[in-house]
Formats: structure tokens, C-alpha cells, sequence
């Protein structure tokens, strides 16, 4: 079997080796995980979100598991982006994997001047657009659960930069398709979805809330159903590329992505669980496309098949 | 820190020391080699999703001739119990040696090491390894604490290293009536040089805070090993905070598990 | 310690032992579970969704396991409201428990057409009006999904029965509170949630989707945390009481429904794991309550605590 | 059909008998008291809940003496899987006898039985039941399919009991070379009297399908073991319905698994 065979892709011009990048939030700036394996053998690395100034995130406790998934309330705990540039830049700007940095602000002009400044950086590939983060008091999610404020966000970032942009959608919405076709016609090269479902759990000893923001982020293998249906949906909706996440655990998850048309994948959750998840999913789709003698793009969306959505 | 291995790692042995409590054995040399007292291992406690994180425990003997490495748990939950079950001659996923362990104490230290309840478990290996150090053993007492004799464990085997230990319970059936913080008190009230000492501790929350409330009133030095919830244990996540006393927080499982008492705060 | 205790709750004028109930769909008419104990047990029993005229459902496959949840397009198969009557309820109408009939149609008229059939039993405890079925061509999750129409389809109703009137929403909304508040003011008694959340899966091997209308309805302790969630922002949106779905499997679950807000909780997806969930779960919330030294009532949404939604 | 039971049922024994494919005995003795040839139990293969579902697995062997009652399974997946790592010793958590098993014969009738693959598990209890009431060895032919020698099993068990049974292997490995319905076609040409004779299957579905055409055309009755994904297993989820010849769907959990050819649309 010629397990070298070529699943690369071209995503909005970011020319990735494989399909398989690593979520925001779950990778933190690539030092950890490179202690497990080449990184660079990665399509795609997606940074922690980044955000104007410092943030020093939500207090403990920060995770909770759930049946087959977990929450989280992180709170974009991050450096901040010049400290990112000082800090991080550095030793991501030598991987040779595709760096996408991951971006979130409390307004339209938050957004505008965080994308300005890492349009500055060489090398960076794209900025994926969180406009659905669930653990933040200002902006986050809200942006991403109405059309309107949707496009302004992206409009507003497609006139600061020039790098492609991936718009990142809430599944936490009664349409998705709306929402991404509003960040589709504000300029996304392309959409990655899902982030976080809102989620909760309750201390039934003390009777509060586990966590300080009573709401958290639901992720992990529970939410695959939920993400895969969105991930169809919005394909029936937009021609831009889409990136999916949501519990990708396994290569048979990824395929089962690819085709209801993810054109490339993201693997969250399932590092903490086994570090080298997307190396294993990385060889174990080559081998499914070898054995299926189909290559990647042929898959992409193949399930759809002509078919429309019956919903 | 040395860079942290993912093993399966075979069961030796697994059985109950305890009510409730656990001395697992596992072969996996390259961690074995590594492992500093106080860093932990990240284990999978089932095959399939559920449970699906991980779950930390502490390395609490390392033998050095076998290669093998002993972990004492106590069965609280789904993970420990799906631990309990596993036999011998099956293999565990494990990921080790993780965290920051205890530092070792200069030669010319007196060392006094507190553990409480199933945070007994890390103190062993501290102390052997300390032990090794100094050949002389007023440098070492260990103080450990239990709620009652039945759930006590480890003290055969400190003593067996000729190290200087006293327990204390919390219902008085084994030596002292009380906390082994109250322990510490009478220590440091009986040994006045105390300028050469360092405190070293693991235990439950309430038993930490305590600690560094005598460390720091004498302005001895003091390592606690603390807890969190963890989801990647390796520090990705930014899921295992706990507040700093400077700005911001730290991670429990890359910072930590054990910090300077002066870094963290309690409250 | 006084299992005895009274847990009896009294929800829109249906009077229940314990506030344990069966969620519709999942208990058939109560005639498979009677093998496992006495039905009668139970605080209320919900029947599978019934609708004006016979519906043989989708064809199969009609179930998919997923990571601690499971996928079900059944369609809502029933044998119409004439055969309900002529079948099922001489049966029903003899248990104790109280007997609530989940309806759905097509149409608003459907909907008032079954409700006022239905008005003519005798016994019968209450209608819960599913406005969020998944599975179904017409109707279902539509009118849920859209504040206007669930308003129109409650009022309908309204206006056909005299019955308490408990409407079922969907949780695949941007803002369950909209939903819920429309609900309410067109006249429901209570609200019941969560139906099950849309979702899918991939055949990977013939490239196509496992059920043949594409989607189906996710459900069991996966979407827990979801559930949750929703409970505690309808709690602080409404003020008739809550029964409250998705996951309960262990006593713990329906705590923790309770503390967010749930006056009752019925039990879904784990009857067919464990068919005797929901009298370990009655037992063991009663064991709870006496260690608590706490009665229901003081429970019932006492993790909000005065706080309100900082989201 | 008799009520079913819950019951944390001991496993007695729980070994591979071909590649894959494993024998369990479990002490049940309400439910192997009821039990019919063709019922199933609903399985919970973990403690977790994961994976969710319960799984059905036909009843293959009924030990009256005992009160012990035999599986014979397929590990194709996450349950099966767990399954076969189960001691003997412990528990698991068992819901039967479900469902409609097969009708057994008139008296004056023959029988001919035909199964394919893991198919055959139901067919030996069945068998068994049929020969103990039907002293006559020639009332009862069984008809097996295997993909190829080493995956046979129950070929002792059906000629202990003195039953005729003739083998077929897709790969001709052992016994006649093809499909089991080719011999199913065969026997019918050497008979003649077969207005008396019943047909029982249990197998893939294409095997039934062919089966259900064989019969059909001769105008034979045919009982057929169908499979579905299940959820409840006991009729209240409506989610293992099949095509009814009539208007709508069966359940194969409570109308089935077993159903007489003409009730369902395989097609
Ligand atoms: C660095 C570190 C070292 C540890 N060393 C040991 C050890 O040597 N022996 C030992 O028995 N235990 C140790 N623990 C605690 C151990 O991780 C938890 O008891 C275990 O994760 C519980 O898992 P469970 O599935 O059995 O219980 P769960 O059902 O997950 O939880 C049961 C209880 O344990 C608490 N808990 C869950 N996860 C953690 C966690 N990560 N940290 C603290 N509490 C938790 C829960 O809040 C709950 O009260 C250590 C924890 C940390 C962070
Ligand atoms: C009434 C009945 C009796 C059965 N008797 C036996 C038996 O005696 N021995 C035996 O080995 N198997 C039997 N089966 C099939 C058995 O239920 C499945 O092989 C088992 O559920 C697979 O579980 P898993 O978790 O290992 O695999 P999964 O990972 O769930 O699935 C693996 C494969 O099995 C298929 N599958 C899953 N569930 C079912 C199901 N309910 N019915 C059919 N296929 C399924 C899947 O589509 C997949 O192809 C029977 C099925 C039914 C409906
Ligand atoms: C601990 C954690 C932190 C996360 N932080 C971010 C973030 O900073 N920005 C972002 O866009 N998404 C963030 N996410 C969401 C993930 O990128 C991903 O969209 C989501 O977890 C679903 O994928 P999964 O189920 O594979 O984890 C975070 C997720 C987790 C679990
Ligand atoms: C097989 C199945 C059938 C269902 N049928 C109905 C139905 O007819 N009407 C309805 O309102 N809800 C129906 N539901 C939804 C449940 O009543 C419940 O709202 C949902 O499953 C969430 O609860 P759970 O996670 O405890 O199952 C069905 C659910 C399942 C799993
Ligand atoms: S557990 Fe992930 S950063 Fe500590
Ligand atoms: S599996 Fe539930 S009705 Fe058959």
C-alpha cells in the first residue's frame, strides 16, 4: 500500500500536507505537544485565541468532565498579542506547518486592530475568527449567534488584513446556514465550525453551579452528531472551504467529517486523551483513501451525493 | 523537566492495601528512570469514551533495580474504580513523568515532610529519595496524617528507611490523636534551628493552607503539592489553574503539581 | 431515615407523587415496562407522540449509537389519535399515575384537532404539545424553532382544551428563551424540555448518511450538560414550572435538574439501558432529600440562588 | 411470551471457540427456565456508559441440569469487544428471554434448519429442542454455512445430539464448497414429501432473503431470525422496525426476531 500517497490540500491558500490541524484552545502555542512527536508532520496548527490585551482567564475551576465530553471555562486565558509576538512567534515562525492564529475581541474594533497587528508577522497563514467563544463576559459567542453582528465582525477584519480569513461559528444557533452564509458574504475564505455548545453542571453537595460563569463550553466526542449535521448543513449553504471539529476522536471520524464536506478537520478534545490523535488519524486516513483508491478531494462532500437537504 | 513519555505500561501487581485504597505496580522503565519525586502520571482508566479524560496520580516508589514504579490511589470515582479492576499482566496508558516534583533539599537541610491521607502517596518516594541523599537521619522527619488507623499506609515503609515518622490520626486509633499539622507545630516548637530547615507537603486543601500559614511565620521554606481538576495534563489546555500571588494564575500540572508556598494562593 | 418521605409535587394542576416522569417516545403506552415494575410508581407517564391520523414512521434504520448518546429517527410511528383511544387507553386510563399525551401535527389545525379529541377522555392528566420533533416531513421542530409559530401552535391549543397544556421545546435554538417565554404567554401551564437535539452520522463505507432523512434526533447523557443548561435560563426567563429532559440517568442527574430549576424530570433514553431507572432514581432522590433534611419545594431552583444569568 | 427478566447473571465461562468468536455461560436460572429457541437477551457490555446501548445476542444453549444458559458471539465491535475480556466469576448485566423464538414443529412435521456464520448460535438450541421432542432423527436436517473451516462451530454439539448436519464453507475448506441455501435447494430436489416440512433460519440477510424465495416458490413455510440495531429490546422505542408485507413495520425486538417469511419485506 503506498501510505505516501498525497492528501494535500489548499484551504483559502494555505497549503497544508494533510488535513489535520489541531483546535484552538487544545494546542496552546505547539510547545507541548511536540514533546510527543514532530509537529510539523501536523496540516495545519491552529493557536490558542489571542486577544488584545493579556487576559488572565476564569478562576477554578476551569474543566469538568461529562458523559463522553467535557466543559470548559478557559476564558481566553492568554498572553495577549504582542507579548504573542515577543513571546511565541519565535519559535512557531520556525515550524514549517502552516501557524493560523486564532483571534477574539470584546468589539468590531478589537477584532480590526488584533488583525492588523498579525498581519504584520511573515510567514503567518491565516487568522481564524472566533466569534463564538462561550467563556467570556464581553463579545465572544454573541457575535456569532446573530447574522448581522456576524458579518460585521469578519467585514471588519476582511478590511484589516490581508491574510485569509476563517470565519469560526457557534453551533449554539437555531441556523447555521444564516450565520455562515452572512460571514461568507463579509469576505471568510473559509468556515470552521463547530466551536463549544453551551453547557452546564450543577454541585448537587453545595448546590452552585461548578462553574464561576454557571455556563461553560461543551466539547469531545459527544458533540460529534451535533457538529457533523452543521458541518452538512453549511456545506449545502456556502462554496467557501469548511474546517470541522467537534469531537474528532478517531480517522473514522475525520472521514465521516470529510465527507459531509470538510475540506480539512481539527482535533480538540481528543488530544488531551491520546497526544498523538492527529498522527494517528493522519496515517489512518491515508490508508482508508488507499484502500477506497480515491483521493481527498474526491471525498469532500461525497456523501451529499447529488442529494439536497430534505430539512 | 525531563520530556514526558506515553507508555502502556503492564500491571505488576494491583491490590488493596487499604480500605478503598490501591498499591498499583507498573513496568515502564524509560518513565521509571526519570521520574522525580512529586511529578505524577496521566492515566487512561478506560478503553472507550467514558471516562473519557484522563486522570493524575501521584509516583509514589520507584525501583530503581526493576524498573518498576508503584502509584497508591484511592477508588473515589468512576476512573479510580475502572483502575481497581484491572489485573495483572494487562497494560495500562500512561503518560509520565509529569509536572514539577519536590526539589530536593541541599546536604547541609533538615527536611520535614507532612502528608495527609491519600497524599501519603508522593511523600514515599520524596522521602526514600531524600533518605538516599543523606546518610544521616535526623535530616528527614515525615508527619503523616490519617482520618483512622485502618486507612493508614506507608509507615513500614518509611520506617524501613530509617527514616524518623510519626502519625498522627485524626481519631486518635493510631499514635496522636489529631492533624499532623499539629505535628509541625510541636516540631518546630522543639527544634530551634530552625533557619536550616524546609517544609515539604501533600495532602488535602485545608491541610496545605495550614502549612504555609506555619512555614511562613517562621519563614521557613515550603513545598506544597496541590490539586486540580486536569483535563491534558502536560500544560495545553490552560484547564488546571490556580491563582497566583502574583498576577494571574498557574498551571497545577506544568507549574506544579508542587510550588513554593509563596507562589500560590489558597484562599 | 425516613424514605416515606413526601415527594409529591403538583405541576399546573397535575398531581404527582414524586416528580419522576417517563419522556414520551421512550415508555411506548406503558405496557413494556410493566414487565419491570409497577408503573404506577411513577409520577406521570408521557405517551409516544401521537398525531391526528396513523403514522408508520421512517424507514429503519431507525437507531445509531453515538459516544454516550444515541441517534433515533423513528418518525413518530403511532397509531393516530382514533386507534390511541380504541387501544391504548382503556388500558391507561386504568393505572393511577397520571396519563399525559404528547400530540403532534402538521398543522396548527392538527394540533387542535387531536387536543380536542383527546379533551373528551376522562382522566386524562395533560397534553404536552411537541413543537420540536426532529424526524417528521412536516410541522415538528419548525413551529419550535420559531418564537411566532410556537406561539400560534400553544395558543391554538389553548383554545381547543381545557387540559393543562405543557409545551415541549426544541433545544435547537439560538435563544430558548424567546421560545419559552412565547410559550407562556400563549397559554401553556408548563414547559418540558429538552427534545433531542438535531444530529448525525456517516457510513463511511458506502459513503451516505445512516438515516435516510439525513438527520435525527440526538439524545441520552451526552447532551446532558445541554439540557442543563437550558433548564437554568428558562428558569429565570418563565414562571410556570419546568419538567425538565435530556440524560437523566442516575438520581444525581435529576438533582442537578432540580437545583437548575425542574419542578418534575422524566427519564428518556435510560429506560432502555437500565429499565428500572426511574424508580432508582425516585428512591434515591428521596434518600437525597432526607439526608439534605430538605423537602422538593425548597430544592426546585435553589442553585440560582438569588444570582441571575451573567451570561 | 413470557415476561422477561432483569438479572446480574455470573459468568461461568467465557472462551474463544473459533477466531473471534466466543463462547459465554452464564448462571441465569429464571431466564433459562423461560427461555425459547430463537429469544435473545439484551447484553450491557459495560459498567459505563460507553458503549450506551445494550446488545442483543441470541440464546444458543439452554443446560436444563444446571440452570446455565450459553452465548455464542461475534466480536465485531466496542460491546462485543468488552464482552470477551469478562471473567469468569463476574457479572454481567442481562435482560431476557426477549422477543417471538421459533415456533417449534408439529409433531408429524420435518424441519429443516439452515444456518449462516454466527447465525448458527440460535440454531443449536433450537435443534436440541426440536430433537428432544422428535425422537425420529430423520425429522431434523441442519443445513450450516461458514465462510471457511476455522470459523465453524456447533458442528460437534448438533451430531452429540444425533442430528443430521451437513456443512458447507464459502471457500470449500470444509464440506460442501458454496452457500448453505445451495444445499438447501439440493435437499429440497431429494425430497419429495415436502408439503410436511418446515423451514427455520437464522443468518445474513441475503441468506434469508434466498431462503425466503426457496421456500416461497415451493410453498413451504419458513420461519427467519431477522437483526436489527436496537435500542430498548423490548418494543417501547420503536427502533428496530422492518418492512411488514402489510401496511407499515414489525419490531423485530417483540414482533420478531423471528418471523414467519411472508410477515416481512426484505427486499
Ligand atoms: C497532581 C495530582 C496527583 C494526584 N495523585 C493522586 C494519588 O497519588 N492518589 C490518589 O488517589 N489520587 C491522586 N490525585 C487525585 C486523583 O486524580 C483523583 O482522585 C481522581 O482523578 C478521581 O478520579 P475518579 O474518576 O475516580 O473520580 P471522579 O468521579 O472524577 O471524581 C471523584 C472525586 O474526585 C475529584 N476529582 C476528580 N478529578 C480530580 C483531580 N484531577 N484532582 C483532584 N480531585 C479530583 C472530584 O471532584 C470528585 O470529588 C492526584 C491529583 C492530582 C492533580
Ligand atoms: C435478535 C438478535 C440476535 C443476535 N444474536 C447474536 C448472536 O447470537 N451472536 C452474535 O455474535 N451476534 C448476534 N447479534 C448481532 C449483535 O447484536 C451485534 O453483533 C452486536 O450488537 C455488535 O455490537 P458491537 O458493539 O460489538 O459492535 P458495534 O460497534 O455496535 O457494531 C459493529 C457492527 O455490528 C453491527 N451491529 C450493531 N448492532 C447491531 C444489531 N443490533 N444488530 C445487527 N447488527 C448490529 C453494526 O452495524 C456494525 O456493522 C444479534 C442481533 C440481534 C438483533
Ligand atoms: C480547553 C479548550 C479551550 C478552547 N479554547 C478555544 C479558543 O481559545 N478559541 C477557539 O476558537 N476555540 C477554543 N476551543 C474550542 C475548540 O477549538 C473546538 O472548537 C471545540 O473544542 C470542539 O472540538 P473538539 O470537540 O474536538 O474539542 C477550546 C476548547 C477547549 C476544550
Ligand atoms: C426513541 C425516541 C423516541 C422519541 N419520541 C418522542 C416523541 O414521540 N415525542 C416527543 O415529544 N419526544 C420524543 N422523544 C424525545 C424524548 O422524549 C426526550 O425529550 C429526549 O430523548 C431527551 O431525553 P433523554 O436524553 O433522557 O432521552 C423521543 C426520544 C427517543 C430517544
Ligand atoms: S491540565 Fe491542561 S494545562 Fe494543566
Ligand atoms: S429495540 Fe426498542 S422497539 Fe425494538
Amino acid at each position: 500500500m503506498n501510505i505516501d500517497m498525497d492528501i494535500s490540500v489548499d484551504i483559502a491558500g494555505i497549503v497544508m500536507k494533510n488535513p489535520i490541524m489541531v483546535a484552538s484552545g487544545t494546542f496552546g502555542f505547539g510547545r507541548e505537544y511536540s514533546d510527543f512527536y514532530d509537529i510539523n508532520k501536523l496540516g495545519a496548527l491552529v493557536t490558542k485565541g489571542l486577544t488584545l490585551l493579556p487576559k488572565h482567564g476564569n478562576p477554578p475551576p476551569r474543566t469538568y468532565e461529562t458523559p463522553a465530553g467535557m466543559l470548559n471555562s478557559v476564558g481566553l486565558e492568554n498572553p495577549g498579542v504582542e507579548k504573542f509576538i515577543e513571546k511565541e512567534w519565535p519559535h512557531l515562525s520556525k515550524l514549517t506547518t502552516p501557524i493560523i492564529a486564532n483571534i477574539d475581541g470584546d468589539t468590531v474594533e478589537d477584532y480590526q486592530k488584533i488583525a492588523k497587528w498579525l498581519s504584520t508577522l511573515e510567514n503567518l497563514a491565516a487568522l481564524e475568527v472566533n466569534i463564538s467563544c462561550p467563556n467570556v463576559e464581553k463579545g465572544g459567542l454573541a457575535f456569532g449567534q446573530d447574522p448581522e453582528s456576524a458579518f460585521q465582525v469578519i467585514k471588519a477584519v476582511r478590511e484589516a488584513t490581508n491574510l485569509p480569513i476563517i470565519a469560526k461559528l457557534s453551533p449554539n444557533v437555531t441556523h447555521i446556514q444564516t450565520i455562515a452564509k452572512a460571514t461568507e458574504s463579509a469576505g471568510a475564505d473559509a468556515i470552521s465550525l463547530i466551536n463549544t455548545l453551551l453547557g452546564m453542571a450543577i454541585d448537587i453537595h453545595n448546590h452552585q453551579p461548578i462553574f464561576r460563569r454557571t455556563f461553560a463550553g461543551l466539547s469531545g466526542p459527544a458533540v460529534k452528531p451535533v457538529a457533523l449535521r452543521m458541518v452538512w448543513e453549511v456545506y449545502e449553504a456556502v462554496s467557501v472551504p469548511i474546517i470541522a471539529m467537534g469531537g474528532i476522536t478517531t480517522w473514522q471520524d475525520a472521514a465521516e467529517f470529510i465527507l459531509a464536506g470538510a475540506s480539512a478537520v481539527a482535533v480538540g478534545t481528543a488530544n488531551f486523551i491520546n497526544p498523538r490523535a492527529p498522527i494517528e488519524i493522519i496515517e489512518g486516513l491515508k490508508t482508508y483513501l488507499c484502500l477506497k483508491e480515491q483521493n481527498l478531494q474526491q471525498l469532500i462532500g461525497s456523501a451529499h451525493g447529488g442529494r439536497h437537504l430534505t430539512y | 523537566m525531563s520530556t514526558p513519555i506515553v507508555s502502556l505500561a503492564e500491571i505488576i501487581q494491583n491490590s488493596e492495601i487499604a480500605p478503598d485504597i490501591y498499591r498499583m505496580e507498573l513496568q515502564a522503565p524509560e518513565i521509571t528512570q526519570k521520574a522525580n519525586p512529586g511529578q505524577f502520571l496521566h492515566i487512561r482508566c478506560s478503553d472507550t469514551v467514558s471516562p473519557l479524560l484522563r486522570r493524575p496520580i501521584s509516583i509514589a516508589q520507584i525501583n530503581e533495580k526493576t524498573g518498576n514504579m508503584g502509584i497508591i490511589y484511592r477508588v473515589v470515582g468512576e476512573g479510580t474504580q475502572l483502575l481497581c479492576q484491572k489485573s495483572p499482566g494487562s497494560r495500562v496508558d500512561i503518560i509520565g513523568p509529569l509536572g514539577r516534583g519536590f526539589p530536593l533539599p541541599d546536604k547541609d537541610k533538615t527536611s520535614v515532610i507532612i502528608g495527609g491521607g491519600i497524599g501519603v502517596a508522593p511523600i514515599l518516594y520524596l522521602a526514600e529519595k531524600i533518605a538516599q541523599q543523606h546518610k544521616n537521619d535526623n535530616s528527614i522527619t515525615v508527619l503523616l496524617g490519617f482520618v483512622t488507623k485502618q486507612e493508614a499506609f506507608g509507615i513500614e515503609f518509611l520506617e524501613s528507611l530509617g527514616v524518623k515518622t510519626i502519625v498522627a490520626t485524626d481519631d486518635g486509633t493510631l499514635g496522636y490523636k489529631g492533624f499532623p499539622t499539629d505535628l509541625l507545630d510541636k516540631y518546630l516548637k522543639m527544634h530551634q534551628d530552625i533557619s536550616r530547615h524546609v517544609i515539604y507537603a501533600c495532602g488535602p486543601k485545608h491541610m496545605l493552607s495550614r502549612v504555609k500559614t506555619i512555614a511562613g511565620g517562621k519563614n521557613i521554606p515550603a513545598y506544597l503539592s496541590l490539586e486540580e481538576r486536569m483535563a491534558c495534563g502536560i500544560g495545553a489546555c490552560l484547564g488546571c489553574s490556580v491563582k497566583s500571588t502574583q498576577e494571574g494564575y498557574k498551571k497545577v500540572c506544568k507549574d506544579g503539581p508542587v510550588f513554593e508556598a509563596g507562589e500560590i494562593d489558597l484562599d
